[in-house]
């Protein structure tokens, strides 16, 4: 239940507002946003919500108070129309952050994303620029059954014309944005929900140089382990496991889902010889298949044993906790895929 | 198989016959099950701090009224489609009280195996069509059924549920211009309890007379004091029969509240103390209780037994869900596609 | 760069400084326009005979009033988001022909490099900002643009335009209620030709009066004849002054027709011929022609000069798009991000 | 242009009406569909201009005089709603085929499609069923531009709870649809827009056994080029022109893009220990990536090279001729990329 708000420690470290240092992750988004709104008039944030609610997941929680009703915006259930409005917003020289509550309802404004917020650059030969920000909470593992737990950043992934990024870090949770925001073209954060309350250290700059560079979150020789956002915990775990088994796992963090930074991940993997994919995207079709096959494609004669996947099964995500967690990525299947591909 | 089947006859009874014998004075009826749901929905916020129930729980309470008066208009093969905030509408229905509490155990003898939670609740058996959790996501699938039902000639009545907030929603009026359009079975039931989480109809809907979209379909509308089950059975029942009748579909508005947070994890921030205040003075459960007394249909005694009776109604579910079984994890694939039945 | 800018003078005033001079009798300029984009489509339907434009291409011959007369009204900072039956928008608006042409030639002189092609006409030098073929796509963009304006305080107009089809679509319901909530300056400007693709008005809408829709969202709304520039322009430009000083948004549905099949592919089957004469008995073209002659303002010989002028116009259009050039295969990918300006 | 209406063509052979033979894919899927709503009363038609227009590509020209307009259903342009409407009838009995104009516009209707279609079967234990037919349009090639020129069934082929059919041969168009109606579940059939004025043999009998099976359209030991639906003709021609060249390739036409049928391409690739991949989704995260991901993780000793993919460059589609002859696979990119594959 991490990812759910507990009131009281909200409030509490609401007043202390940190901008740096220790916080959680939620706190390291909204101190991003509140950096956002305060250095640039024309960055406002709108979703369902946000406003005197505090935010779904209370990552705005005390905004509206700071900057009033016009700049935090509470919208109607619209998804489409709102994220529509944020692109409109955008090409008449608005900074908007649109937040999406999760990625399950994305689905409502998929459509506005993809042809418009991505496709009018092209379509109008260059002209349209749309410096978008739109944030989503993603995954599953709090038992929020199957039109809640979706992990759909791998779909997004696939359209040309957008960026899109999975702070997985309180350090990107806090830092991504300004970057996201600077950038003139459409950028959709993910942020996966049992991040939020995760605490963590927020650096007085940015820990990794560039929003499209991967990072190598733990250095190891034998195989490389791949993932971002909500699995980099598990992998890091699942890491510290091998390693007690004599296996030295790289656990790299994408970071970024589009553009992919190749460069990184191949180069572990040319190291390492093994590579092991994780995400929590249905396996079929997942980003773990993108960049197997560009493993594939790119380092075939690196590779000492075949790339493993890890995703999540092929289940709208169950509601029982027992079917729910078999459902999911975890520390022992990526043990697991892990010693298959060390002795293939 | 269920031990509440017994204890469940009223209920049984509630979507068995009900167009028949409106003669009769229904009003215990409407009363007892209003209660039900209250008591239900108490025992279920302390199941959730006891972590028996996880994941998002949305209370009706406050709103009971509209669920049972809607649900008391109903016949035995007309469809309801609802939301997430659906407990009140599923044990009105007719589903039993065991099997909903043991799907939000997360088990196997839950009415929907356990893999659907709070807010997917399903029972065919009794035309309940779940449970959806995407706003405004249950109100296609009661065009589809109103369609079926007209083209195979059927005098079926399909319910949608939703709320205020959901009428915001594209498809709300794609909805509503189809079914007025082909002249559907459909009843748009609509829970206006004034808030969509924390946003304030205001916030919502440029023109908060929500009856008033209905006249751009051209589609009859009413707006009901949804506190008053009495007035929202009678202006449910006017409805239904004339979308039985082939007169095509109708909105309704139901006024009503509810008294606790949106979710278990909602703080509340976003309104006075002093309104929900207010509208708990319009609570419409002692509402009913004065005039039942008034009429002398019930005195304390009656009441008190009821409350006993509808006590260990929900000691029993709560019994035949903690010994219910979970599902096997080999099963964690079951129920995506359809099984060979060879 | 271009040779059009020369001759399409009277355009660029036209987008320059409208609301000023509206005292002047500015019809004969109105009907300049219209025949302006008549011709330049009577020319397209045989350049795609001979496979000089190709995709999908959508005539406006029968509706040249609405698109003359909407942008009668704007001033140069105004903004348009279209559909893509849009060439008529597009030149009224002020996109040169010569640039409109060359597009559909596949030309990099196109006004959106030959890589939007009819669909997607693109000038935001004019506030032109498409050309949209999703039905009704469109129209959210003018909700954030209005949002920006008030967020600013300019005051400027956002204008949608949109068939009475694309009225059916949630995101139509979803921008009506948040520009109307917001008190957003957009004008929706429904364009009524009867016909979704083949589909007729009575087969799309339980409720065929348009306007009606809007007074749910406490919009006002007018209808206006669409076959009679100067009800069109007078109508709008109420409207336009309306929003400009800050009272929200407003409806306006244009009855109109095409005079010609849905696109290039449409066998037409769907509609009586007696139907498509009746209406091109209300042709705005010669409609007005015949009050500009009665009022003197012109004869035929200055009409046969205009023809002419208009002529030589789309000569110099088709040359010009003759004359591009096509973008080398190499820079395929570019305009999909941003390129670095260093 | 060949998947344009020809409108004189189309209203000649209308009049014959014939059942199998030589046919159009169009008059196939017509066929199809005149057959299924003769035999059984449950099955109708619904989408926008299914009806008076005759469908937009023509697919329904005729039926609604031989069907009426109950069954032949002209829909407003409310996406979201008539599929949303397909899945409640389908679910109160009815065997509904919906016809969404194309896969660009289904985006609009994505949410039902996932959260409800794919998704009441298991959100209900098992107690509701959903055998709805969604038929739709995909691909590029007619200078249609960036918003009517998508390729998105690998999307689709990442839900768990529908299948996805891909019918690239007059026969599969005159046969699939009876099998889909069959089953009891949601099958989504794309067909290619360029294939309608295709003319082909269909059977009295379904050539290929089961909708789930791929099929082995050109048999060949050097090489595997797997694809499906509108680009299985340039894979055929592309082998035609490697024949010439002295390398013997095999085309496995996919079918059926979820589930997919594993064991054919696999039993092929172990055979030519190569494989190219070929579909016209834009690259990154493409169906070819899953494709990819699974020959490595389940042949990986066989494959003498990297798995090849030919997809779409990462554009929206242009309209310029040229630009999206450029953007989109063709004959010379398979034969380089078999080449490639040839001689690593
Ligand atoms: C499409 C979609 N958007 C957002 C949500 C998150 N959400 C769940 S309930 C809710 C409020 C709905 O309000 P209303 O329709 O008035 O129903 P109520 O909860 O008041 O009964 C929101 C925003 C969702 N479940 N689905
Ligand atoms: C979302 C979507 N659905 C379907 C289509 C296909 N289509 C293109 S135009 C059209 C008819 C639109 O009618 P209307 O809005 O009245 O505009 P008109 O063409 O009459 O100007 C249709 C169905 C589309 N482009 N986008
Ligand atoms: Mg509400
Ligand atoms: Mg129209």
């Amino acid at each position: 239940m991490t990812g759910t708000p507990d009131t009281t420690t909200i409030t509490a470290t609401e007043e202390a507002a940190p901008s740096t240092g220790t916080m959680t992750y939620r706190e390291a988004m909204r101190a991003a946003m509140r950096e956002a709104m305060t250095d640039d008039d024309r960055v406002f944030l709108m979703g369902e919500d946000v406003g005197s609610y505090g935010g779904c997941f209370a990552v705005s929680l005390g905004l509206l108070e700071e900057f009033g009703p016009d700049r935090i915006r509470d919208t109607p259930l619209s998804e489409s129309a709102f994220v529509g409005a944020g692109i409109g917003a955008a090409i008449a020289g608005m900074r908007p952050i649109v937040e999406i509550m999760t990625v399950n309802f994305s689905l409502l404004a998929l459509d506005q994303i993809m042809n418009n917020a991505a496709t009018l650059q092209h379509m109008s030969g260059g002209q349209i620029q749309v410096p978008l920000v739109i944030r989503m909470t993603t995954g599953a593992g709090r038992q929020l059954a199957a039109q809640h737990s979706h992990s759909l950043e791998g779909w997004y992934a696939h359209i040309p014309g957008i960026k899109i990024l999975a702070p997985a870090t309180v350090d990107d949770a806090r830092w991504m944005l300004r970057e996201a925001l600077a950038d003139p073209d459409p950028v959709l954060i993910f942020e996966h929900g049992s991040l939020y309350n995760v605490k963590g250290e927020a650096g007085a700059t940015p820990e990794v140089a560039g929003i499209e560079r991967a990072a190598v979150r733990r250095a190891g020789s034998d195989v490389s382990i791949i993932t971002y956002g909500g699995t980099l915990r598990t992998c890091l775990d699942a890491a510290e496991l091998l390693a007690d088994q004599g296996i030295d796992a790289e656990v790299i963090d994408l970071r970024s889902l589009r553009p992919l930074d190749d460069a990184t991940y191949l180069q572990s993997v040319r190291a390492t010889h093994r590579a092991v994919i994780v995400d929590e995207g249905w396996r079929s079709g997942s980003l773990s298949a993108e960049i197997s096959a560009r493993i594939t494609e790119q380092a075939f004669y690196d590779l000492d044993a075949p790339v493993g996947r890890v995703c999540s099964e092929e289940v709208p995500i169950p509601y029982a906790q027992h079917l729910e967690a078999a459902a999911l990525p975890s520390v022992e299947k990526i043990v697991r895929a892990v010693h298959d591909a060390m002795e293939p | 198989m269920n031990t509440m089947n017994t204890t469940n006859t009223t209920n049984t009874t509630n979507t068995g016959n009900t167009t028949s014998d409106h003669d009769t004075d229904r009003r215990p009826h409407l009363y007892r099950e209003m209660l039900r749901i209250r008591r239900f929905e108490e025992r279920c916020v302390e199941l959730y701090s006891a972590t028996k129930i996880r994941g998002f729980l949305h209370l009706c309470i406050g709103e009971e009224a509209v669920a049972v008066g809607v649900m008391a208009t109903l016949g035995p093969d007309d469809r309801v489609a609802s939301t997430y905030r659906e407990h009140g509408h599923a044990l009105a229905r007719g589903v039993s009280a065991g099997s909903v509490m043991a799907e939000m155990y997360g088990k196997v003898e839950g009415c929907s195996r356990g893999r659907g939670g709070s807010m997917h609740l399903f029972d065919t058996s009794v035309g309940f069509y779940g449970g959806n959790a995407i706003v405004a996501g249950g109100l296609p699938l009661t065009i589809g059924m109103g369609l079926a039902d007209r083209l195979t000639g059927r005098p079926l009545v399909n319910v949608a549920l939703f709320g205020e907030g959901a009428a915001a929603e594209g498809e709300f009026h794609e909805s509503m211009n189809l079914a007025a359009l082909w002249g559907l079975p459909v009843l748009f039931a609509c829970e206006n309890n004034r808030y969509a989480m924390g946003t304030a109809l205001a916030k919502t809907h440029a023109r908060t007379d929500l009856a008033a979209r209905a006249e751009g379909y051209g589609m009859p509308a009413e707006t009901v004091d949804g506190m008053d089950v009495e007035a929202v059975e009678a202006a449910t029942r006017r409805a239904v029969e004339a979308i039985r009748a082939g007169e095509g579909p109708r909105f309704i508005e139901f006024l009503t509240y509810r008294f606790r947070a949106h979710s278990m994890y909602d703080p509340d921030r976003y309104r006075e103390p002093a309104e929900v205040e207010e509208w708990k003075q319009r609570d419409p459960i002692p509402r009913l209780a004065e005039r039942l007394i008034a009429d002398g249909l019930v005195d304390q005694e009656s009441l008190a037994a009821l409350e006993t009776e509808i006590e260990r109604e929900i000691d029993d579910a709560i019994a035949f869900a903690e010994a219910g079984t979970i599902e096997p994890v080999e099963d964690l694939t079951r129920f995506v596609l359809t099984e060979a039945t060879t």
